[in-house]
């Protein structure tokens, strides 16, 4: 694994304590549906994972779980741990876990409707009291990087398209300076040369700043070309792990993952 | 299922009183003083006399929040009595509860006792043998007024050309005085313009603003909880004189002043029953109830207020009347058909007023099987910002012009009903 | 082209001065797979708006099957034979799969209130035709075993299938696909391709799709259509399509 | 003329005092997307608390500050016992919960203060003035100054600051604001504070006017029609809003009254709601329903 | 107590309440005529007048209101504060039926007053065409107070009686008298039985499922063929029917004279709360719900009442039961937010689950 070195403004880390770990997770919905039945993963200080699976397999969950965000859909955590640095994160304040450096991307487009883009993403910035104009910078590094927002700008957010919801969404996300960004099917819904972009950017915070990842998307070529490490899911558990490289070589991964196999749905 | 079980306890020494009660709501404020007096004057006779003739009284509240459906239920659950003791006669306290429940209780043989209010034809006993709107209905309420303000103005023939506004609660108790003011006013020559305030009332500017246009003489208000406040303190602000208002009998308590503040001073209200507390029968309260910390009052400043001198008046009516049914049936409790009976009968004279020590609180009272009213006189108080004072004599109501009315929609009742009314005395052919 | 089943002639629409359809002519033929592709923003969705009534466009006609319309109700281009799914899921969150289906067929619905009131012989009838008519679309699109399932609680791939469905079952003679795909994996897409394949070979219907991943639109779609700021900026073959350079700077970024 | 003017001016000033409590209201909305069903119950709260205190001979100002403290920590407790557990749920679940809560707090401020009446002076003269030709009251138009203040000043926190963004926010999207780190609870806690800080306001001027008991709950009836007409999620709203409900109650009153005999104002102004409604479904300010497909 | 024969709709009502897999079939047929036995011979058998006249029927009356509600709220999703209105409507236009028309049976002339109450529903609802959820409430309320201003004004509706208030005529189907408590049960029972059972129905098919997609998403229910103009206006007819028969009901087999306040918002607002905590889209929440909040407080009332009686100052204990019932509500929306009936299914659940596995 490699994780880049970098010398950003990461707290000194214990020796032992691993960056996010995430032990045994079981997860239901409703008091009935089973989505996660034991889920281990890991996720080293900067690096960028790749969640991997078929539609269903419990990725949503998985990362709903780590940013304490289930209670939201009605779904709850029934076994397992989840550790950030050595410290149980599972009954903090989805707020705190933001404060601390996690932030989640949700799938699809949860944008503030009624804000206009450019307050969408300003409020991303306010965990972290920010003054006026590191504000104002950060706020021109997201349109840097999404000059459609720049234009759009004024606009109410749930009246833009799809993509520039999407991108709306990271923007805002990323202005929360985060240090493990979950990242929900970040190239739904976006053009291919967006799709790149946002590749690129994933990398460049990772490089530059030490920013690590953790994504699930259905684009694996695309995922593992930039992930150090994966993990596939299958109806709620780890089917298969291992560096990126190693999966996308390993031919039962791509058989069993890009190949024909349909996940049954899990019986309630 | 069974909820309440009448044993034959024969020999129960207890009259079971129930309470409708409205202690939440928008009009508890009203209702709070009311249950004092009561209570207070009940936990008296106990005390100080063993109840009535021997029969200790004891009461249970049910709350009604003074609407219907509360009402009716608590009616149906009181009505059996307690423990064997019957219930001798019931107040709704709550004109749309004593409407309500008029056609059940008659059924039931449990007579409704409203002092001041209730369905002003059952003054008609014949037909209504079950309802007792007593000492003052309605329509003589609404005759009182003007008469007194005749009064002030030298006489009837000065009424006319008069502008007389009726500010009412726009519920039926407010509709009542419609029919006798138009009377009335087609009588002596004034005119009658009624003006409805939707409920609760707590903003009269537009109604005010009317009223102003019209620039009436007087405006008789007919108010009920908050909306007299505010008439009150509306009134004075768009200049119109707060002396040239007569508040009707829901509309003459220092918790409808109170409220104006400094404005209230100069207004007008009708009463049966004055405030103040120098009656020889508050020291009789005083010495067994309020100084043994017995009393139901929270608010000793209440002492002697207009409604909780109401609550005495009904409670020695009620009582009194059970007197009179023990003088035929017994010294025992008595249920709802006796109670009836005694209220057909009850004559509360000056001298026994003079035993209660009530003269001056409660007025003479005696009932008939044909009237169910008895009194039809009040008094005229004003508010002085501090207390009420009275300013005139007790005036009588045009009782001979307006029964023929109330007799007229009677017969009607009784017609659609198909009930045939009794005889004068109470018989029936 | 022959016969076009759509015509678009000179559309354009804005909102608030900002043009997201600007002087917009194209044609789709009848039984044809037509991909729209463009960048984010350049106005997909609100063609397929402008098409079935959702938006109004501010000048232009479409042309459907020889009629042709300023401004068409979405309930009237429904019973016209325009299906249609959604970029983002607009199904009846709180119910079940086989509800939403059902829902897709209401528009050939006869019966009355009163006979569904009392449940009489023509509504039962009904009833059991519209169930069998969902069972097998259901069926088609491997839904099976999610039949029963409110839909909110399913997985986002699934839900899309779901909504194909639900456009699906009426057989409509035009079906506008918003990115029917997003979000699955290459064996549901490839699945998903599949089945609107079948539809459009089974029961001839026409379908116009916006999709992103240029894999799938290369495989699936006669023709491609392609947007940037409300414009048309290519219109052609795939393969054509795809060697435009224009094309590729706008939209495609690196050749896939 | 000048009557038709005093009516006029009579009505705007009252249609005020509706705006003053149809602010709480907008407060609440604006920010979670809640109907509040309990705001009639806060102002009773408030104006309860305020009276009893003056009553025990506590000075003006002090009693005031009391209250407001008083209210921010019932507006902490209910965040804390009511709101958290709820988080997430739909709107139509959190207004029945105010229901609940309306309730609770009515029964409870009556435990502690009583349900009689009280008088509440608040020093304001309340003789009418004449300006011109025409009688306006004094109270009134220090009424409608509070209203003024506090228009602007809350449209300005919630356009111009962070939290009032923040706040819009999770009304929009409260498990999208979640996952961006806005502190949902301590945001509730400050709206629900303020609400109770505009209740006093409300429950001060409108006790001073009809007495401080019960009836106090229902104030609340008429701020409806104004919340309507200007629009749920706008501040400036509740002012015109009220401004129009006030005006058209009170010449409907006059002019349609004598004609249909009285009591028109209980629907009247619901009436005009219809009638703006049909032109801007979203009342005048309102933010219309987003949704794109 | 007199007890009244009556043929027995509950048997064809009662799968209506007990929804369940085929299999299951049989026995909710069984337990559903057991229901029916109980609820129709035994009730009116040991029910006295309290719990006939004070409980049982304005639960009942309540219960079907908030059918209505229901099938206008929860399942079609349009918000409405206009119940009172509808249900005054359907009282006044009984009554006048009665009065008027007095050859008329009794079922016929409350199906036309429900008819004509549907019919305001179906004119209220018209604004719904443009506006949308709680902007909507505008105009049910409009119609809630313009409607019941209109009763007690014009003095016609109420046949000039002084007090606007009408009274029931002799209620009578066939030559049998149902003046009796148990008379006016049964009477309310069977509309309560029959009606839930056509809209059992009705929210099962076509109907039902074009409500509900209106309900959950109209823009796309719109696209894809859903009639959404005919859908909200039937919903409001269906849901002003019902109201407006629950209002003659009330009037009638209940209070026995009522004037327009009886109907006003008050009426409105608890009908809504009974369907919010009974459960919104649910049939059996209508019944749940009606229980929690008509016979809770009742409830609760006789326990303080018969623990604390005379303990505590009066006013204080009707204080604390307020403050109780409230807190009861939270209580439960935090159990269960979606309603009652939820937390009922969830227990069935619970239940069946250890025999099942
Ligand atoms: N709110 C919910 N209520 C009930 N079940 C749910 C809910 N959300 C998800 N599930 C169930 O949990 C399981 C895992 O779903 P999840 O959304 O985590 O999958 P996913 O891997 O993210 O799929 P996709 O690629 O389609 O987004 C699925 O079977 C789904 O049906
Ligand atoms: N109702 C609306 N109000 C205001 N602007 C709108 C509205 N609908 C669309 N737009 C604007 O029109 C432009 C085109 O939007 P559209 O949704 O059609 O894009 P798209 O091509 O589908 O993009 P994507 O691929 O991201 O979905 C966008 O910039 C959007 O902001
Ligand atoms: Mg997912
Ligand atoms: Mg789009």
């Amino acid at each position: 694994m490699s994780a880049v070195s970098h010398t950003a403004d990461v707290a000194p880390r214990t020796a032992a304590a691993p960056f996010l770990e995430v032990r045994d997770l079981e997860a239901v919905y409703g008091g009935a549906i089973l989505a996660l039945r034991g889920v281990s993963l890991e996720v080293e200080e900067g690096a960028i994972v790749a969640l991997l699976g078929a539609n269903g397999a419990g990725k949503t969950t998985t990362l709903k779980a780590i940013s304490n965000l289930l209670a939201q859909s009605r779904g709850s955590l029934t076994r397992g741990t989840i550790s950030w640095r050595g410290e149980p994160t599972t009954r903090l304040d989805p707020a705190d876990l933001v404060a601390r450096g996690i932030v989640q991307v949700l799938e699809g487009r949860h944008v503030f409707p009624q804000l206009s883009v450019e307050e969408n993403i300003l409020s991303g910035g306010f965990v972290r009291r920010p003054s006026r104009a590191t504000l104002r910078a950060d706020l021109e590094r997201i349109y840097a990087w999404f000059p459609r927002l720049k234009q759009k700008r004024r606009t109410k957010a749930g009246l833009t398209s799809g993509g520039e919801q999407q991108m709306t969404a990271i923007g805002r996300a990323l202005m929360t300076k985060p240090r493990l960004v979950l990242l929900d099917e970040p190239s739904m819904g976006l053009a291919p040369i967006i799709v790149e972009e946002i590749f690129e950017i994933i990398r460049a915070l990772n490089r530059d700043e030490g920013v690590s990842f953790l994504l699930s998307e259905q684009n694996a070529t695309l995922a593992l070309r930039y992930a150090d490490h994966g993990y596939v899911l299958e109806t709620g558990r780890i089917a298969a792990s291992g560096t990126a490289a190693d999966l996308a070589a390993r031919d039962d991964v791509a058989e069993f993952y890009l190949g024909r196999s349909t996940a049954p749905p899990p019986s309630p | 299922f069974g909820t309440v079980a009448p044993a034959a306890a024969e020999d129960a020494k207890v009259q079971y009183i129930p309470l409708l009660t409205y202690r939440v709501g928008a009009y508890a404020s009203s209702g709070i003083p009311i249950w004092a007096g009561i209570i207070d004057y009940f936990t008296y006779l106990n005390k100080a006399e063993g109840g009535i003739n021997g029969v200790k009284l004891v009461w249970d509240e049910c709350e009604t929040e003074w609407g219907v459906e509360k009402g009716l239920e608590c009616y149906e659950r009181v009505k059996h009595g307690k423990d064997g003791s019957p219930v001798p006669i019931l107040w709704p306290h709550s004109d749309p509860i004593a409407k309500a429940l008029l056609e059940k209780a008659t059924a039931d043989k449990i007579p409704l006792l409203t002092l001041n209010y209730g369905p002003t034809e059952s003054v008609d006993g014949r037909v209504f043998p079950y309802s007792f709107p007593v000492v003052l209905s309605f329509y003589s309420e609404a005759s009182t007024a003007i008469n007194y303000i005749a009064q002030v103005s030298g006489g009837k023939d000065k009424l006319k050309g008069l502008k007389i506004v009726t500010l009412y609660h726009d519920s039926p108790y407010g509709k009542e005085t419609q029919t006798p003011l138009a009377l009335l006013a087609k009588t002596y020559g004034f005119e009658d313009i009624q003006i409805p305030v939707p409920h609760p009332g707590n903003d009269q500017t537009a109604e005010w603003a009317r009223i102003r246009q019209i620039k009436p003489d007087w405006v008789f208000l007919r108010g009920w909880g908050v909306m007299t406040p505010v008439a009150i303190k509306t009134a004075a602000k768009v200049g119109f004189p707060v002396n040239h208002i007569i508040g009707g009998i829901w509309s003459s308590s220092e918790e409808d002043v109170r409220p104006a503040g400094a404005v209230g001073k100069g207004y007008l209200a009708i009463t049966t029953y004055p405030a103040g507390s120098n009656f020889p029968l508050d020291e009789k309260l005083k010495k067994y109830v309020i100084d043994k910390g017995l009393s139901n009052l929270k608010d000793p400043k209440s002492f002697g207020s207009v409604y909780y001198n109401s609550g005495l008046v009904d409670a020695i009516i009620l009582t009194e009347a059970i007197r009179t049914a023990q003088g035929k049936f017994g010294n025992r409790p008595i249920n709802g058909e006796e109670g009836q009976w005694g209220l057909e009968h009850l004559d509360i004279t000056e001298k026994r007023l003079a035993e209660i020590g009530a003269v001056g609180l409660a007025p003479t009272l005696k009932l008939s099987p044909s009237d169910h009213e008895g009194g039809g006189i009040a008094r005229v108080i004003q508010w002085d910002g501090e207390k009420w004072n009275t300013v005139s004599d007790w005036i009588p109501a045009d009782t001979d012009l307006l029964r023929p009315v109330i007799l007229e929609k009677a017969a009607a009742y009784a017609k659609e009903k198909g009930i045939t009314p009794r005889n004068a005395d109470g018989t029936t052919n | 082209m022959a016969d076009p089943i759509l015509k678009l002639e000179n559309v354009s629409l804005s909102f608030k001065g900002i043009k997201a359809l600007n002087a917009l002519s194209f044609e789709v033929a009848r039984g044809e797979i037509c991909a729209l592709i463009g960048p984010n923003g350049a106005g997909k969705s609100s063609l397929l708006n402008v098409i079935n009534g959702v938006y109004r466009a501010d000048r232009g006609d479409v042309v459907l099957d020889g009629h042709r319309f300023v401004r068409i109700r979405p309930g009237r281009a429904a019973r016209l034979g325009i299906g249609r799914t959604f970029q983002h899921n607009a199904l009846f969150g709180r119910l079940s799969v086989l509800d939403n289906v059902l829902a897709g067929l209401t528009r050939l619905s006869r019966t009355t209130l009163v006979e569904h009131a009392f449940g009489l012989k023509r509504e039962r009838a009904e009833a059991r035709d519209f169930r069998r008519r969902a069972e097998e679309t259901i069926a088609f699109l491997n839904l099976v075993p999610y039949r029963d399932r409110i839909v909110s609680t399913l997985p986002y791939g699934v839900q899309k299938r779901v909504d194909l469905a639900r456009a699906l079952v009426a057989r409509p003679r035009l079906l506008l696909l918003d990115e029917p795909m997003a979000g699955m994996n290459q064996d549901e897409k490839r699945e998903m391709s599949r089945f609107i394949r079948d539809a459009n070979a089974t029961y001839g219907t026409t379908v116009v799709l916006i999709e992103h991943d240029i894999g799938v639109v290369m495989g699936l779609s006669h023709h491609v259509v392609v947007l940037d700021y409300g414009r048309k900026v290519g219109d052609g073959s795939p393969e054509e399509v795809r060697h435009n350079p224009d094309v590729i700077a706008a939209y495609l970024g690196t050749v896939h | 003329m000048s009557f038709f003017i005093e009516t006029l001016v009579g009505g705007l000033l009252a249609g005020v005092m509706y705006s003053l409590v149809a602010i709480g209201f907008v407060l609440i909305y604006k920010a979670s997307g809640v109907f509040n069903f309990a705001q009639g119950s806060l102002v009773l709260c408030a104006a309860l608390t305020f009276v009893t205190l003056r009553e025990r001979g506590i000075d003006l100002w002090l009693a005031g500050l009391a209250t407001l403290v008083i209210m921010v920590a019932l507006a902490i407790a209910v965040e804390r016992v009511v709101l958290r557990p709820l988080v997430g749920q739909s709107q139509i679940t959190l207004f029945m919960a105010t229901l609940g809560l309306s309730y609770v707090i009515e029964g409870g401020a009556q435990i502690l203060m009583g349900a009689s009446v009280h008088e509440l002076d608040l020093g304001i003269v309340d003789v009418p003035v004449e300006i011109g030709p025409i009688l306006v009251s004094q109270f009134d138009l220090v009424a409608a100054a509070a209203a003024g203040v506090l228009v602007v000043g809350l449209s300005l926190f919630f356009n111009w600051t962070r939290t009032g963004i923040a706040l819009r926010a999770i009304a929009d999207d409260p498990q999208a604001a979640l996952s961006i780190g806005i502190r949902l609870q301590r945001l509730w806690r400050i709206v629900w504070g303020v609400a109770g800080f505009v209740a006093l306001v409300a429950g001060l001027l409108w006790g001073a006017r009809q007495g401080v008991q019960f009836s106090l709950t229902l104030v609340v009836l008429k701020a409806l029609p104004v919340l309507i007409i200007g629009g749920f999620t706008s501040i400036a709203g509740a002012i015109v809003g009220g401004l129009i409900v006030g005006a058209g109650d009170a010449l409907a009153e006059i002019y349609l009254g004598p004609l249909l005999g009285g009591s028109v104002s209980t629907w009247f102004a619901y009436l005009l709601a219809v009638g703006f409604l049909l032109v801007r479904p979203a009342g005048l300010f309102g933010e219309r329903a987003i949704e794109r497909v | 107590m007199s007890s009244i024969e009556t043929g027995s709709p509950a048997v064809a009502a009662a799968p209506a309440f007990a929804s369940g897999s085929p299999n299951a079939r049989g026995l909710a047929l069984a337990l559903g005529g057991l229901a029916a036995l109980v609820l129709f011979v035994g009730v009116p058998l040991v029910g006295d007048d309290y719990w006939l006249n004070a409980i049982l029927i304005p639960f009942l009356v309540m219960t079907l209101a908030s059918i209505g509600l229901n099938l206008l709220m929860g399942y079609a999703g349009q918000a409405s504060l206009g119940t009172g209105a509808f249900m005054a409507t359907g009282a006044y236009a009984t009554y006048n039926l009665l009065l008027r028309l007095p050859d008329l049976p009794l079922p016929v002339s409350l199906v036309l007053g429900g008819l004509l109450s549907g019919l305001v529903g179906v004119v209220v609802g018209l604004p719904s065409l443009r506006i949308k959820g709680f902007y909507l409430l505008a105009t049910t309320l409009a119609a809630q107070f313009l409607l019941t201003w209109i009763f007690n004004q014009y003095g016609w509706f109420s046949n000039y009686s002084s007090s606007s208030s009408i009274s029931a005529p002799r209620l009578e189907i066939a030559g049998h008298d149902l003046s009796s408590p148990a008379g006016r049960y049964l009477l309310t029972l069977t509309s309560v039985v029959v009606i839930a059972t056509i809209a059992a129905k009705l929210v099962r098919s076509e109907t039902g499922r074009t409500w509900m997609a209106i309900r959950d998403m109209d823009t796309a229910a719109a696209v894809i063929g859903v009639p959404v103009a005919r859908g909200k206006l039937s919903a409001f007819f269906v849901g002003g029917f019902v109201c407006g028969i629950a209002g003659a009901l009330w009037a009638f087999a209940y209070l026995g004279t009522v004037d327009a306040g009886s109907f006003n918002l008050d009426r409105s607002f608890q009908v809504m709360f009974i369907i919010i905590i009974g459960g919104l889209g649910s049939l059996v929440g209508s019944v749940i719900g009606a229980a929690f909040i008509v016979l809770l407080p009742i409830l609760i009332d006789r326990v303080a009442g018969g623990l604390l009686g005379g303990a505590i100052d009066a006013g204080q204990l009707e204080n604390f039961q307020k403050v109780l019932f409230g807190a009861l509500i939270i209580w439960f929306l935090i159990k269960e937010p979606r309603g009652l009936a939820e937390l009922l299914a969830r227990a069935v659940r619970w239940l069946r689950s250890p025999a099942r596995s």
